[in-house]
């Protein structure tokens, strides 16, 4: 309905193979971009920033890990927080090590690190398949979590046992530690989430990325053609474990500040695992939806009572709002189990064609 | 006698020929110094448009001249050239010219039989086609064509196992060009310039409605000055984009996709394949288009066929602007008044229904659209109309270089073809039938000098064959061909073709032929169009299993005997054709068809033909039994012919409509 | 220097052996301690296997159902049931549940890739545990089944009564499930919808019918199991953790083999036992949470598809 | 059953078999030299010998389970044979991954289609080009520079065969939404897009109307002469296979019964058994 594609023809492939071919697309995107770098960090409350924004845009990077692993390679992992842990604790080992290091080097670098235990973690895939491989992954999840819960080495042997985001600058701005405004580790996490949303993209839609959905659809037919499987899985792996920790480092050093081990339990892996799938595999809008799902729903329930003027005690209130969350899922799923993505896509199509069903 | 009869003219002056580009290969000359960079031709091709600017295409042209040269090509020789719109053939036209041969487009969908006679009719020495299939074509034919000598073909594939020594590919006669062009490298330019504007610059034969085809001869001169005085009255610019879909044998798509690409130096796309055509309509936008009613038809057809389907909402909010737009589409097209809130209204509708519409059928950048060759129905016409799209009636012929009246933005009536283009004078003679004198008129029929002498007199007038008059607007109104409007036995007039039009109006009806001269009632042959009755009856759960027996199902004869019934009605409001109405119909059990000799290529019925191929219908049709049965031949798309038997119910119709009318 | 890592070899390679043969009393106390945990981590174990045979869902929300048994079970008592009929009540309510999810539930989500129904019964564990925690509350709940557990001692071991009346009776209930399966109408069904859904037709049980029972029985597995958890630590949140300790037992036992499910369990559960005493203050202690998971899957890594899965032949 | 495990080109010469080929010179890409391949104890293939020349079609026929589909995945190695040896390309070899027989220019396609459903048919195709890519994750993370220009490159070639197999108007359509005769077609471009010197295909037309099946052999037949592929194909349908095929191998119960151009292994007495011993299927 508002698209308007006749006469946006390509002459070239390298138009024709642009992320968003359709100017209309471009040009919301821009409008987005503009709203997020410039509207909402003048005018949106702490609160918002702190509570919605930027742990929405910080899970949304861990999802596109995930994604990359899950809904492109087909390899179902449930060990997102502990490779989330490792990049958070590599972060703090380093920057603690080497302060005068450049922090968002340090974050890269500690993104390195996990890619390498992602690969590691990523072998059994050679022999093991769909929920064996899922079950397997656990294995990361558990021992890393209790890894960086009995080494004090990790946390520096501090009596808390707790890890906590000392100030770092950058280009002479605070943007760690208590010090640092919301506004400016929003925009931060932003630029950050923008520049590897970008690159997942790129890798999703070149040889990489047909490689991985190969594999995905068709593991033997991928074999026969010449892409090797098992490296295959490896990188999506490392890739995905990659983005999963740097998600992981944001989350203590431009949100939480402080973290235990307790932030990456299982539950973190689940609800990342909850986001892709809401969101919908395969797709990295989808990454982004399914984040903003799973973040706002909770957010909502808690406020919802307040609403409506009822007060109901905390723990009470507590378990109501897992049941919900736990109904929303299934029935999601029921509505539609390939994700908010497909029904973005499924809409836009029908803004395409309209006012015609096909 | 001539100068007693009212002659229309247009009130703009005709352009003037420039004597330094009076060739089209001068032109593309002139193209190149003007706008070099500017894209001339795009096609589109492994996915994407591949496009060629102005410098790029002289080129082409330049070195398939060469090649063609180097293979023997001389002055005056003619070139056959038959495939789809490919750039390489619009090139090879523009090569031929460029030595001074004679380019003859001949329709990709003839059969092997009418190429060999065009082949011979006109001495063919070279042809130049687009793939394997007209190659065989050519080849089960070629002993018969002592002249034919060599074999040009765009498309290698399948070709690899054909050792004929005159068969060459397009490339190869390009790499002959480039050699042949270091030798002589100013070889080309001394031929172009050797070329003069009262030259022929092309051959286009019409596929006459009766007896052989006719060769057209055009000259450069001709053409071009044609070309610029239609696109001036139209304000066509080097910024139009159009697609290339028409036959190129067809004297329409010549003067868009060719002569006036090259006059005027807009750019010409052609599509990837006919399967993809709407597709690359859609991608592509045009903002000249060009089609003969029954695309626009179609195209009406298949988007209220898509509505139908859609949702119920949907539908109740399109029926909703529809309305909105026929009452005021038009109007604001035509900058007349309309009322705040009306504007209002359309501008919600173009946000929510029209916009989207055009945009799907990729119609949403048009400028300038015409139909033409035939009438147009009414409902249609409005309907794009009244979406904003300018579609407008031209009327044209192959012997005028096509434009003889087109209607100008703000003047567009339904019922008319517009006024005169400028250069252009029109007359109608005692006999009823329209005459015009252009700088466009044809040169002569070729080889068929009483053909030209009956059709052209001395004084350059051209007989058209159509019937019509000329309003005090100045507006050219066409109602039949000449020769067909007869009289029924009791002496009133009987127009077939307008009846017969007016029952085409109807998306049911494909075709239908009228019967009455000398005979005491009309009555018509119908040819329902499948993909809408095929949808009517499905949506109201009739069955069938091929066209046959839905053509044959009584609840159809219903559904037809409807709207001839709304023909009848429409008729006895015309005061001197109210006595014609149709008495009696039958709807025939195949669809009318090229290959069967029924249609010409341009889908005009042949009466004469189908009248005798049918004759056993016409006397049931005249007789008293109300069926009646026959077995005819028809042809398959790979050219085998079948047989086909049927058994056909004729229905009459009471009349109640004559008394009203008188 | 090198005297550390010799120390450090002896730790890890050495000490622990030695200990193991000059205490051998000691040494037989974990090993039994390790199996009757065992039994309990079969008993789960079992519940998702029972499920993954009949409807190849891989049940996440087992924890969940033994949690929510439990809890319903404990609730009725506190309510003033008498044990018999709050057991026979929590049956019944688990047979509902059941039904509400096959009839809500797996009824829409029939042939939908595997991920998306493991991912509804994650969905479901929250929604289960929730709904439990909503009625019953959520603090710890003590259960007890009036079965004395005073230790007593056989030639020197030192056993407990209850853990022995525990594996006595999760013995018992592989033995009748197994006994179920084998030689009911119902249970042959069940296997064969196990191997595809068309016999299970020609057996002429209805799919849906075989869903609510499988998960009926799954539930009620689960139940017992959570009892037993519940009658040793109190019922409590904690418990719905249990399923993730059974899940290494899959891997091991392979998701669709009863019979694995059980050794699967005694191993792990003896395998964690003697790491943790062994070798876990090595590395401070609490090593059963993964230790479980790198066993199975160093074992995987050798036989993939578990101790009693069938093997998969790749076709072309 | 005249058993033999002579190489089978000899015998081919011996069967005078060997008349009008296009391909005068007898250049032997591949050879199978007393293949024998069993699961367990059931032999799937026993002693199997022949050869494929370069540029020639070549047919493998035989009733079901006869061993054809277990003989191509010996060739392109994602079988391996217990006894035997493969020659390919002069040099013989032993044993060898899938891979490594892709990278050497075999391709091939499958019974039942195995196409990578949730991708559209350029993608698909494009992944047939993925041996072919050589950039890597850095410039890929970029897609710019040298990653694009290969990107492009490569979605040239692959857009010569979708033009080649007319499949132009299902270019952007996810495979899993197309009839069965278009996913046949769309994993033949898959296979072509490598630009392979074997093909193997395996049933190319199974299961297709008589149009497709028509669409299929010209499409087989062109690749043949156009690109000088050498193809080997196991077909059910007889027709299509005397027409298509150059020389014909027939397997009946893991073992060669007959060899030779398809009139010869048409009036083989063997042949005609096994045939009728099936019921032709």
């Amino acid at each position: 309905m508002f698209y308007r594609e006749t006469g946006q023809f390509k002459s070239s492939y390298k138009a024709d193979q642009a992320i968003f071919p359709l100017s209309q697309d471009r040009w919301f995107i821009l409008f987005l971009i503009i709203i997020a770098f410039l509207v909402i960090p003048l005018t949106a409350s702490e609160y918002l920033l702190q509570a919605v924004m930027i742990p929405l845009l910080i899970f949304s990077l861990a999802s596109i890990g995930l994604n990359l692993l899950v809904g492109y390679a087909g390899q179902l992992s449930l060990g997102t927080g502990g490779f989330m842990a490792v990049g958070a604790y590599m972060t703090y080992k380093l920057t603690t090590a080497f302060p005068e290091i450049n922090i968002i080097i340090v974050f890269i670098l500690a993104g390195l690190i996990s890619a390498c235990v992602g690969l590691l973690f990523g072998i059994p895939s050679l022999r093991i398949k769909g929920f064996y491989l899922a079950v397997a992954t656990l294995a990361s999840q558990f021992f890393l979590v209790w890894m960086f819960n009995k080494v004090a080495w990790f946390y520096n042997y501090n009596s808390s046992g707790t890890i906590t985001a000392p100030p770092r600058e950058l280009f002479g701005i605070t943007v760690t530690g208590p010090t640092a405004t919301a506004e400016t580790r929003y925009i931060v996490v932003l630029a950050i989430v923008c520049v590897f949303a970008l690159i997942a993209k790129n890798l999703v839609r070149g040889r990489l990325g047909r490689s991985w959905m190969a594999v995905r659809d068709m593991d033997i037919a991928a074999e026969i053609i010449g892409i090797r499987p098992f490296q295959t899985k490896l990188i999506a792996f490392s890739i995905s474990s990659f983005y999963c920790g740097l998600a992981g480092a944001l989350m203590v050093f431009l949100w939480l500040g402080s973290a235990e081990t307790e932030a990456f339990s299982i539950n973190e892996s689940f609800y990342v695992l909850f986001m892709i799938i809401i969101g919908g595999l395969g797709s990295i809008l989808g990454s982004f939806l399914g984040a903003t799902f799973i973040v706002c729903v909770p957010i909502l329930l808690t406020n919802a009572p307040q609403l409506f003027g009822l007060s109901m005690p905390i723990d009470l209130q507590k378990h109501i709002e897992i049941m919900l969350f736990g109904f929303l899922i299934v029935f999601f799923l029921i509505v539609e189990p390939h994700g908010l993505a497909r029904l973005w896509q499924i809409a836009k199509e029908k803004l395409r064609l309209w006012p015609f069903p096909y | 006698m001539a100068q007693t009869r009212k002659i229309v003219t247009s009130d703009k002056v005709s352009a003037t020929l420039d004597r330094e580009f009076d060739t089209f290969p001068k032109l593309l000359e002139r193209n190149v110094i003007k706008r070099p960079k500017r894209t001339a031709m795009r096609e589109k091709d492994f996915g994407i448009w591949q496009s060629w600017n102005w410098e790029e295409v002289s080129l082409q042209v330049k070195l398939i001249a060469c090649g063609l040269a180097s293979l023997g090509l001389s002055r005056g020789d003619p070139v056959a050239i038959i495939g789809d719109n490919r750039p390489r053939l619009y090139w090879t036209i523009a090569a031929v010219q460029a030595l001074g041969g004679i380019p003859i487009p001949m329709y990709q969908d003839a059969v092997a039989d009418e190429i060999k006679f065009l082949l011979g009719h006109a001495l063919v020495r070279f042809a130049v086609v687009e793939d394997q299939e007209q190659i065989d074509k050519l080849l089960s034919v070629f002993d018969d064509c002592p002249n034919l000598e060599f074999i040009v073909y765009d498309q290698p594939r399948g070709m690899r196992n054909y050792i004929e020594p005159y068969l060459y590919h397009i490339e190869d006669v390009i790499n002959k060009g480039k050699e042949f062009n270091k030798s002589k490298s100013s070889f080309f330019s001394d031929e172009v310039s050797k070329g003069k504007g009262t030259d022929t610059a092309i051959i286009l034969y019409t596929s006459g409605t009766t007896g052989e085809p006719k060769g057209v001869v055009l000259t450069h001169e001709a053409i071009y000055l044609t070309s610029v005085n239609a696109a001036d009255q139209e304000a066509i610019n080097e910024n139009d984009e159009c697609l290339a879909y028409l036959p190129m044998a067809w004297a329409g798509d010549h003067v868009l996709s060719y002569a006036q690409s090259y006059a005027v130096g807009f750019c010409v796309s052609c599509p990837e394949s006919s399967e993809t055509l709407l597709n690359d309509l859609r991608e592509l936008g045009p903002t000249y288009f060009f089609a003969p009613p029954r695309i626009y038809e179609n195209v009406l057809t298949s988007v209220m066929i898509r509505i139908a389907d859609s949702s119920k909402v949907k539908r109740k909010m399109f029926d909703f602007f529809m309305n909105v737009a026929r009452r005021n589409g038009s109007d604001i097209l035509d900058k007349k008044q309309v009322s705040v809130i009306n504007r209002l209204l359309y501008f919600l509708g173009e946000i929510i229904v029209y916009g989207p519409l055009k945009n799907t059928l990729g119609l949403s950048r048009i400028r300038n659209a015409y139909t033409a060759g035939e009438a147009i129905g009414p409902d249609i016409f409005r309907f794009y109309r009244s979406l904003g799209i300018n579609l407008k009636q031209l009327y044209g012929s192959t012997e005028a270089s096509v434009f003889i009246t087109a209607q100008p933005n703000g003047e567009v009536k339904p019922d008319t073809v517009g006024v005169p283009t400028p250069g252009v004078e029109i007359t109608v003679s005692d006999k009823g039938e329209v005459m015009f004198r252009s700088p466009g008129v044809f040169k002569e029929y070729f080889k068929n000098p009483e053909a030209t002498l009956e059709t052209k007199t001395p004084d350059g007038w051209v007989r058209t064959g159509d019937a019509g008059l000329v309003g005090d607007d100045g507006h050219l109104r066409i109602i039949d061909r000449a020769k067909d409007v007869g009289r029924l036995s009791d002496a009133t007039l009987f127009a077939p073709k307008f009846i017969e039009n007016k029952l085409k109006f109807f998306s049911h009806i494909k075709e239908a032929v009228a019967f009455g001269d000398k005979r005491e009632f009309c009555a018509v042959i119908v040819n329902i169009d499948l993909e809408a009755v095929g949808n009517w009856a499905e949506r109201n759960g009739i069955t069938y299993s091929s066209y046959q027996e839905l053509a044959s199902l009584p609840r159809i004869y219903d559904l037809i005997q409807e709207e001839i019934e709304q023909v009848n009605d429409e008729l006895s409001k015309e005061a001197d054709l109210a006595g014609a109405q149709i008495k009696r119909f039958l709807i025939l059990h195949k669809e009318l068809h090229a290959d069967d000799g029924e249609l010409t290529r341009t889908r005009k019925i042949k009466r004469g033909f189908i009248a005798e191929k049918y004759n056993l219908l016409v006397d049931a049709l005249y007789a008293e039994d109300d069926h009646c049965k026959i077995t005819t031949e028809l042809t398959f798309e790979d050219g085998r012919k079948g047989m086909v038997s049927a058994d056909l119910i004729i229905r009459t119709i009471n009349n109640s409509n004559k008394l009203a009318a008188e | 220097m090198d005297m550390e890592i010799i120390n450090f070899l002896n730790l890890v390679f050495l000490a622990p052996f030695v200990e193991m043969v000059s205490y051998p009393i000691f040494f037989s106390e974990v090993i039994i301690s390790g199996l009757l945990t065992g039994v309990m981590y079969s008993l789960v174990a079992l519940g998702f296997v029972l499920i993954f045979k009949a409807s190849g869902v891989f049940n996440f929300a087992q924890g969940a159902m033994v949690l929510f048994a439990a809890l319903t079970l404990v609730g009725l008592m506190e309510h003033g049931f008498p044990i018999w009929a709050a057991l026979i009540s929590t049956i019944i309510v688990l047979i509902a549940l059941a039904f509400v999810v096959e009839r809500f539930m797996l009824r829409y989500l029939i042939n939908q890739e595997d991920i998306i129904l493991f991912m509804a019964t994650i969905g479901l564990t929250f929604l289960i545990q929730g709904f439990g925690e909503t009625i019953w509350g959520s603090n710890v709940k003590p259960l007890d089944l009036g079965i004395p557990s005073e230790s007593f001692e056989v030639g020197g071991l030192l056993l407990n009564e209850f853990d022995l009346f525990a594996a006595g009776s999760g013995a018992i209930l592989v033995a009748v499930l197994a006994v179920f399966f084998h030689y009911t109408r119902i249970g042959r069904a069940l296997r064969a919808v196990a191997d595809d859904h068309q016999a299970a037709m020609a057996v002429g049980i209805p799919l849906k019918n075989i869903w609510i029972i499988v998960w009926s029985v799954a539930g009620f597995v689960g139940l017992v199991a959570g009892i037993m958890w519940g009658a040793k630590s109190g019922v409590q949140f904690s418990l719905s953790l249990i399923a993730l300790k059974a899940l290494p037992v899959l891997i091991l036992g392979g998701f669709t083999s009863v019979p694995g499910a059980i050794v699967g369990g005694l191993i792990i559960g003896v395998g964690e036992k003697i790491a943790e005493i062994y070798w876990g203050p090595l590395v401070g202690g609490a090593i059963e949470n993964w230790f479980a998971y790198v066993l199975a899957l160093a074992f995987l890594l050798f036989r993939p598809q578990g101790l009693f899965g069938e093997r998969i032949i790749e076709r072309v | 059953m005249n058993e033999t495990a002579a190489p089978s080109n000899e015998e081919t010469n011996k069967n005078g078999s060997s008349d009008l080929e296009k391909n005068t010179t007898f250049e032997t890409l591949l050879e199978v030299h007393n293949i024998s391949l069993s699961f367990g104890g059931v032999h799937a293939l026993d002693e199997v010998s022949f050869d494929i020349r370069k540029g020639e079609i070549r047919a493998i026929i035989g009733p079901n389970g006869a061993g054809k589909s277990s003989m191509l995945n010996v060739i392109n190695g994602f079988y391996h044979p217990q006894k035997g040896s493969i020659t390919y390309k002069g040099n013989e070899r032993k044993k060898m991954s899938p891979q490594v027989a892709a990278s050497q220019g075999i391709a091939r396609t499958f019974q039942n289609i195995a196409l990578f459903r949730g991708m559209t048919t350029l993608d698909n195709i494009m992944t047939g080009r993925n041996l072919k890519m050589k950039k890597g994750i850095f410039w890929q993370m970029l897609h710019w520079g040298p990653a694009r220009n290969e990107e492009i490159h490569h979605r040239e070639i692959a857009e010569h065969v979708i033009d080649f197999l007319e499949i132009e108007p299902i270019r952007k359509t996810p495979v899993g939404r197309l009839p069965y005769g278009l996913q046949k077609r769309v994993e033949l471009g898959r296979a072509l897009a490598a630009q392979p010197d074997l093909l193997l295909l395996d049933e190319p037309m199974a299961g297709m109307n008589v149009e497709e099946k028509e669409d299929m052999c010209r499409f087989i037949i062109d690749v043949n002469e156009e690109f000088g592929t050498t193809i080997a194909l196991i077909e059910h349908d007889m027709g299509v296979v005397m027409d298509l095929s150059d020389r014909v191998v027939v397997l009946n119960y893991g073992k060669k019964i007959a060899d030779g151009t398809p009139d010869f292994v048409r009036a083989d007495q063997g042949v005609v058994d096994a045939y009728l011993g099936v019921s032709e299927k």
